[in-house]
């Protein structure tokens, strides 16, 4: 289980390769990237919690490894300022049939967008440059998290 | 109490981090929120919706019950927005 | 959209980077890879029906395309004889939002499995060598398949 | 008639193609393979799990009752297993 928080970029496939590490137990391979969406000048700059970040994304993974029979799993996520198009976040899930590698990868997205303690603030750019903004936090990412109560 | 606070919580308070005494009968998150909204206008304005406000203790997650004491970390923050 | 049957290997990152081809309006990336699991000496031949192969996948990256608001997607399905740890097929689907992207990919997956034509003959290897075997098709594939009929 | 067999449907017939010309009462999938199946051992191995048997005419999928004529490309396979 590889659990980071950087404000460096990642190389996913890279990190992927390390992941499965030789193994051909592994039939399936699903990940999730997070890119920055934006137009030109635009700033994404991401806050975080630092020591309960890269513990709640622990947590997050470790209950996803219960859940579900995965091989491995690994999940980056990125802090400081980013550019549109930049990498934000990692998800990666290893498992021998793709079903639950494809659950196991949502249900971790869906937990770490309402638990792991990080913030975005975003800046337009553009000719007419507004102030930063504090993204707001989505009814519908609760509605997603919920999901995965009943299926204990 | 060592305080912490993020994203609009740290802006409207005007600090990330502070150090605090609790008077006595401060004992639960809910008294603390209280008793912190009560320290000023800045405060006022970071803590009156209470609704958006998420607390955690030692760096869990926790509710207004929960209780406090001098030796705790408590970060108080917004709904995170990260992934 | 970039479909592609081959013997060749495929570099996974550079495939989506080319999908990506710089636009900073996609929001989610997300993949699907399938590897050869197996032991020592294991081998898998993938035959498929060479014209048909293609234009099924098409036809299915098409259906994807029409039902999910995705901004690309690309599939590309190799044939051929591979090793453990090979991979056999990549799906990724990009959108603004990670709903959309993990409900296109498994839909991809799901219709690919029981509409592409390939077909998988395995051999155990190993000490004691087997017979080569067709593998069957599972009928929790067409269930999972089914799923997507309703939501038309 | 271009035929096309995959899988073990080739191996069993013990070839990956060839051109027949149908006998006029032959114009539906179904008629077709009952017509390869009584054409010798072989094929009816290869053809007499019908549930375990997918047709396609002119590269798309189709059921039993659909035409078939002289000019079309006609492949018989097993259920597929890719992915």
């Amino acid at each position: 289980m590889i659990v980071k928080v950087q404000a460096e970029d990642f190389d996913a496939a890279a990190e992927i390769r390390t992941l499965i590490g030789g193994r051909t137990d592994v039939g399936a391979v699903v990940t999730f990237t997070g890119l920055m969406r934006g137009g030109e000048g635009a700033t994404l700059t991401l806050e975080h919690y630092a020591g309960m970040s890269e513990k709640e994304l622990t947590t997050i993974a470790e209950e996803a490894a219960h859940r579900w029979p995965l091989t491995d799993l690994l999940i980056i996520h990125r802090h400081g300022t980013l550019n549109p198009g930049d990498q934000i976040v990692l998800v990666a899930t290893l498992a021998a049939h793709r079903g639950d590698a494809f659950a196991a990868a949502e249900f971790l997205m869906d937990w770490l967008k309402t638990r792991a303690p990080f913030w975005k603030k975003e800046e337009a750019g553009g000719k007419t440059p507004g102030e930063a903004k504090w993204v707001e936090a989505r009814a519908d990412d609760e509605k997603a998290a919920e999901r995965w109560e009943e299926k204990e | 109490m060592q305080l912490l606070y993020f994203a609009w919580v740290r802006e409207r308070i005007g600090t990330g981090e502070e150090t605090l005494s609790l008077p006595g009968e401060v004992t639960t998150v809910g008294q603390l929120l209280d008793w912190l909204a009560a320290r000023g206008e800045q405060y006022a304005a970071a803590l009156d919706q209470r609704s958006h406000i998420r607390v955690a203790v030692n760096q869990t997650y926790v509710g207004t019950d929960h209780p406090v004491s001098d030796g705790d970390e408590v970060a108080i923050f917004p709904p995170v927005t990260g992934g």
